[in-house]
C-alpha cells in the first residue's frame, strides 16, 4: 500500500492553506497537492466584443509551494516518511474551447490537472480525449448528466481517476446529494480508478486516512478498494502526470542540474565515459584509475533502494 | 510414317483427294518418304543458324524447342520470395550473435560510444544550456542507441540496479550491455528504466514502452501509455 | 451477469375509515412524483441521509392506479430494505392522510408482480360481487368476471390492461 | 451492503476516538460531559442513518475523559463501518466546529492499551 495522499487541499486566499498542510500532516497524510482552483479559464466576453480584441486572458496563479520547516514535517520524520507536496489546478469544463487553453505551459506547469465537466459530451470528452489526470465532480448539489459506463470504462484504461470530495459531506444541505452522488460514481466505475481527496475549504473539515478508508466502505467500495481510493490510486495518478510529461510514455528528459543528489550515480557511467572522452590523450593510467573509483562506486549503488527516482 | 508395303495390314492407302492434292503441291513421291518431308519442315520453320543443331538433334531423336524460352533462374538464398529478413535458420549461420558472445572488452568499445556521442550530438542538435527542443525529444524515441552508455536506475529485480555499460546489441527484449569489468550483460528491458545522460540532459528511458525492435522503432507510431510505473 | 438485480413492491392503500363507501376517484387525485417525493420523505425520516441518498438514485415509481389503489415500485436490491422498512410507518401519501399502505407482494421481476395483480385483481372482482346488490350492477360485474376467466388461459396479460 | 468482512469472529470491536474542537481555548457553551459526549454520537449516527438506522446501531461509551475529550466506545462489529462513518462525517456540535478523530479500532480492548503507531522502541 503506498503512502497516504490527499490530493485536494483547496487553496484559498483568506484561509491558511499551510494550516491545512500541518493539520494534514499530523493525520498522517504524506503526499499532498494543492488545489487552484480556477472556475473558468477563458473569459466569457458576453458583451460581444469584436474579435480583434484579445480577449482578456484570466490570468492563471503559478503553482503554489508552502515552505514548511524540519519542525512542521517532524511527526512524519518519525515514521521515516518525507512528505512530497505537488500543485494541482483544477477548472470546470463547460466548452471545449478551454482545453486548448489548459494546454499552455502556464497551466501545463502545475503537476496535476483536473476538470471538471458539466456537460454530458464534455464529460465523454475528458474520459476518452483530453490529456488529464482527475475528472473531479460538483459532488454538492444534483449531477447534470448521467455516468455512461462507455466513457467511463475508456477513462480507467487510459489511467484517468474520478474524484470523490469528502468534505462536501459536512453541511448537511449537500450530504444527501454528496451521499447519491458518491453511490452512482461507485456503481458505474465498480470502485476502480477511484480517488477520495478532502478538498477541505479549512484545517478542521480534513480527515485521518483510516477515517476516509471508511468512507469509501460506506458508499461501497470493496475492503481493498477503499484502502487504495488514499493510497495506491493516488500514486498511479501522480504517475500518470509524470507520463503526461514524458515523451509518449517512453522517454523523459531532464537537465542535469535538476537531478538530485542520490539520483547522482545513475548518469555516473555516462560522466565518467564523457571525461575520459574529453581527456582521450591522457595515458592509459588514467583509464586505469578511473577504473578503480569506478568499482568503488558501483558495489555501493548496488544497495541502492529498487526505487531510485 | 512407314512405307506402305511392309505393313499395308496397319496403313491403308491415302485417301484419293489428298493423293490428287499431293501430285499439285508436287509433293507426291515425298509424302510416302517423310524424311524429305521433315527437311524441309525444318528449313521453312527453323531459323537458319540453329538449322544445323536441328538436324543433327532430329538424327539422335532427341527434342528440340523451337522458340526462344528464357531459362528460369534459381532464386538466391536473399531473394526468395522478396523477403528483407534473413530467417532464423539463415540467421543462425551469418552467425550474428557469435561477434557478441565472444570475449568483450570494455576498452575495444569505447571509440563506438565516442562515435555514438557525435551522432547524438548532431541528430538533436545538442547546446548544453538550451533545452531539448520538442521535435529533437521525438527524434530520440527514433534514435539507434548501439554504443550509448546505459546505468539501469530502477528495476523490479534489484540485482540489476545500478548495472551500467556501452550497449552492443539491441534485441527486442533485451539490451546486450559490456560493462567495465568486461563482462557480457543481457538486460531486459520491461522491467528496467534506464538513464544515459548527453551534454547536461539526462534522458530516462522507459523500459516498458521500448520492447521493440530496432528497425521496428524508426516505423512504429508511439502511443502514450496510462503510466510509467515499473 | 445480471447487472442489478431489482425489487418490486406492489403497494395498496389502504383507506381505513372509508373502506366501505366508494369515494370519488377525483378527490384523491395521486400522481407518481407526489407517490415518489412522500416516499422519498418517509425514508429519509426514518433511514436519514444515507437512506434517502441511496433511495433517490434507485427507486421510481412505475404504475399508479387510482381506481384500485395499487403502487407498483422498483427499488434496486440494496436500498430496497429501506424501503421496507419505511413502509409500516407510512400514514401520509401525498394530500391524503390517514391511510396506510399494505404490501401485497414483493418481486424481482415485473412479470411476476403483473402476474399475482392479474389474479389478486379477478380475487377482489369476486369479493364485489358478494357485496353488491344493485342488480343491473351485478349483472355488469358477472359478465367482466366470465370474460376475465375465458382469458384465464390466454397469456396476453401484456395486451390487455388490469381489470377496472 | 455495506458490511466489513473481517476474518476475526469477535462480536464487539472497540475504537479510541477523541473530539477535536476549533478554537479549544475558547470553552464550550456547557462542559462536555460523557452524557454530552454520548448524545453527540447518537445525533451524528441519527443525522446519517435516520430514526430506525441510527437506533439500530447500539454504541456504548466504555470510558471518557473530560480532559482531551477522548473515549473509548465499543460497537458491534456489523454496526462498526456505520458508526465509524456516521462520526467521520460529523462537523458541527453545539454549533461549534469539531471533528471526531479516530484513533484506533480493534476487536479486542486489550488492543487498545498500546499504540503500535507511536510506539518507539527505547
Amino acid at each position: 500500500m503506498a503512502a497516504f495522499s490527499d490530493l485536494n487541499i483547496l487553496h484559498m486566499e483568506n484561509v491558511s492553506t499551510k494550516e491545512k498542510l500541518l493539520m494534514a500532516i499530523k493525520l498522517g497524510y504524506e503526499v499532498v497537492a494543492i488545489n487552484n482552483y480556477v472556475e473558468n479559464v477563458l473569459v466569457k466576453d458576453d458583451k460581444g466584443k469584436s474579435k480583434k480584441e484579445p480577449s482578456k486572458v484570466v490570468e492563471i496563479p503559478a503553482p503554489v509551494k508552502v515552505h514548511l520547516t524540519e519542525r512542521d514535517i517532524g511527526d512524519l520524520k518519525v515514521k521515516g516518511a518525507s512528505l512530497k507536496q505537488l500543485s494541482r489546478f483544477t477548472t470546470v469544463l463547460s466548452d471545449p474551447g478551454q482545453w486548448r487553453r489548459m494546454q499552455e505551459d502556464d497551466i501545463q506547469a502545475y503537476d496535476l490537472l483536473a476538470v471538471q465537466p458539466t456537460t454530458e459530451k464534455l464529460f465523454h470528452m475528458a474520459c476518452t480525449a483530453i490529456e488529464i489526470d482527475i475528472i473531479t465532480f460538483n459532488i454538492g448539489d444534483k449531477l447534470t448528466y448521467y455516468l455512461k459506463p462507455a466513457p467511463v470504462s475508456k477513462a480507467i484504461e487510459r489511467g484517468v481517476h474520478f474524484e470523490i470530495v469528502y468534505s462536501e459531506g459536512f453541511h448537511s444541505s449537500s450530504r444527501r446529494t454528496f451521499i447519491a452522488n458518491a453511490l452512482r460514481i461507485m456503481h458505474v466505475t465498480h470502485g476502480k480508478n477511484v480517488i477520495i481527496s478532502s478538498g477541505a475549504r479549512e484545517a478542521m473539515d480534513v480527515r485521518g486516512p483510516y477515517d476516509v478508508a471508511n468512507l469509501g466502505l460506506l458508499i461501497g467500495l470493496q475492503e481493498p478498494q477503499s484502502k487504495d481510493a488514499i493510497s495506491t490510486n493516488s500514486r498511479a495518478c501522480v504517475l500518470h502526470a509524470n507520463t503526461r510529461h514524458s515523451v509518449k510514455s517512453v522517454i523523459s528528459v531532464r537537465s542535469s542540474s535538476e537531478l538530485k543528489a542520490e539520483d547522482q550515480w545513475t548518469v555516473e557511467a555516462c560522466r565518467k565515459e564523457a571525461s575520459e572522452e574529453s581527456g582521450d590523450d591522457s595515458s592509459e593510467s588514467a583509464a586505469e584509475e578511473a577504473d578503480s573509483s569506478f568499482d568503488a562506486a558501483r558495489p555501493e549503488s548496488k544497495r541502492r533502494r529498487m526505487d531510485g527516482v | 510414317m512407314s512405307t506402305p508395303t511392309q505393313d499395308s495390314a496397319v496403313y491403308s492407302e491415302l485417301p484419293a483427294g489428298v493423293k490428287r492434292q499431293a501430285t499439285q503441291l508436287k509433293l507426291a513421291d515425298d509424302v510416302r518418304d517423310g524424311s524429305a518431308y521433315l527437311s524441309s519442315f525444318l528449313r521453312r520453320h527453323v531459323a537458319p543458324r540453329n538449322l544445323a543443331t536441328a538436324a543433327a538433334a532430329n538424327d539422335a531423336h532427341q527434342v528440340v524447342l523451337l522458340d526462344t524460352v528464357v531459362p528460369k533462374k534459381r532464386p538466391s538464398s536473399l531473394q526468395k520470395k522478396g523477403r528483407r529478413q534473413l530467417n532464423a535458420r539463415e540467421r543462425r549461420g551469418v552467425d550474428c550473435f557469435a561477434a557478441s558472445t565472444a570475449r568483450q572488452t570494455y576498452r575495444t568499445h569505447v571509440p563506438l560510444h565516442t562515435l555514438w556521442r557525435g551522432y547524438m550530438r548532431s541528430l538533436l542538435q545538442l547546446e548544453p544550456s538550451r533545452a531539448l527542443a520538442a521535435d529533437a525529444q521525438h527524434r530520440l524515441l527514433k534514435a539507434d542507441y548501439h554504443g550509448c552508455v546505459l546505468t539501469v536506475a530502477r528495476s523490479r529485480c534489484p540485482s540489476l540496479v545500478g548495472v551500467a555499460g556501452i550497449v552492443l546489441q539491441e534485441t527486442r527484449c533485451t539490451w546486450r550491455l559490456v560493462t567495465r569489468e568486461d563482462r557480457l550483460v543481457t538486460v531486459p528491458k520491461a522491467t528496467c528504466v534506464f538513464t544515459f545522460e548527453l551534454e547536461g540532459h539526462v534522458v530516462t528511458l522507459y523500459g516498458k514502452h521500448f520492447v521493440h525492435r530496432p528497425a521496428d522503432r524508426c516505423s512504429k507510431k508511439f502511443k502514450s501509455k496510462a503510466t510509467i510505473d515499473l | 451477469m445480471v447487472r442489478f438485480k431489482n425489487r418490486y413492491f406492489v403497494l395498496e392503500i389502504v383507506h381505513p375509515l372509508h373502506a366501505s363507501t366508494h369515494r370519488s376517484v377525483q378527490e384523491q387525485k395521486l400522481t407518481s412524483q407526489e407517490v415518489y417525493h412522500s416516499l422519498k420523505e418517509e425514508v429519509h425520516k426514518s433511514h436519514g441521509d444515507y437512506g434517502s441518498a441511496a433511495f433517490s438514485i434507485s427507486c421510481n415509481v412505475k404504475y399508479l392506479n387510482p381506481y384500485t389503489n395499487t403502487i407498483f415500485v422498483r427499488i434496486r436490491r440494496g436500498p430496497h430494505r429501506f424501503l421496507a422498512t419505511t413502509l409500516p410507518f407510512i400514514k401520509k401519501i401525498g394530500k391524503q392522510d390517514n391511510i396506510f399502505l399494505n404490501t401485497l407482494y414483493v418481486g424481482a421481476t415485473v412479470r411476476n408482480c403483473h402476474k399475482f395483480l392479474r389474479n389478486h385483481n379477478r380475487q377482489q372482482l369476486a369479493v364485489l360481487l358478494k357485496k353488491i346488490t344493485h342488480p343491473e350492477e351485478r349483472k355488469k360485474l358477472q359478465t367482466s368476471l366470465l370474460r376475465a376467466c375465458v382469458l384465464e388461459n390466454v397469456e396476453t396479460w401484456n395486451t390487455q390492461t388490469p381489470m377496472q | 451492503m455495506y458490511e466489513r468482512r473481517v476474518i476475526t469472529k469477535s462480536e464487539f470491536h472497540y475504537m479510541r476516538v477523541s473530539l477535536d474542537v476549533q478554537n479549544p481555548a475558547k470553552a464550550l457553551p456547557v462542559e462536555l460531559t460523557n452524557v454530552y459526549f454520548k448524545q453527540a454520537v447518537t445525533a451524528a449516527l441519527t443525522r446519517l442513518f435516520g430514526d430506525i438506522g441510527g437506533a439500530m446501531v447500539a454504541v456504548d461509551v466504555l470510558k471518557y475523559n473530560e480532559g482531551d475529550r477522548s473515549a473509548i466506545l465499543r460497537v458491534h462489529s456489523h454496526n462498526l463501518v456505520k458508526l465509524w462513518s456516521a462520526l467521520t462525517l460529523t462537523d458541527r456540535y453545539m454549533s461549534r466546529k469539531c471533528a471526531f478523530r479516530v484513533h484506533q479500532v480493534s476487536p479486542y480492548l486489550m488492543g487498545l492499551a498500546v499504540n503500535s503507531r507511536e510506539y518507539e522502541h527505547t
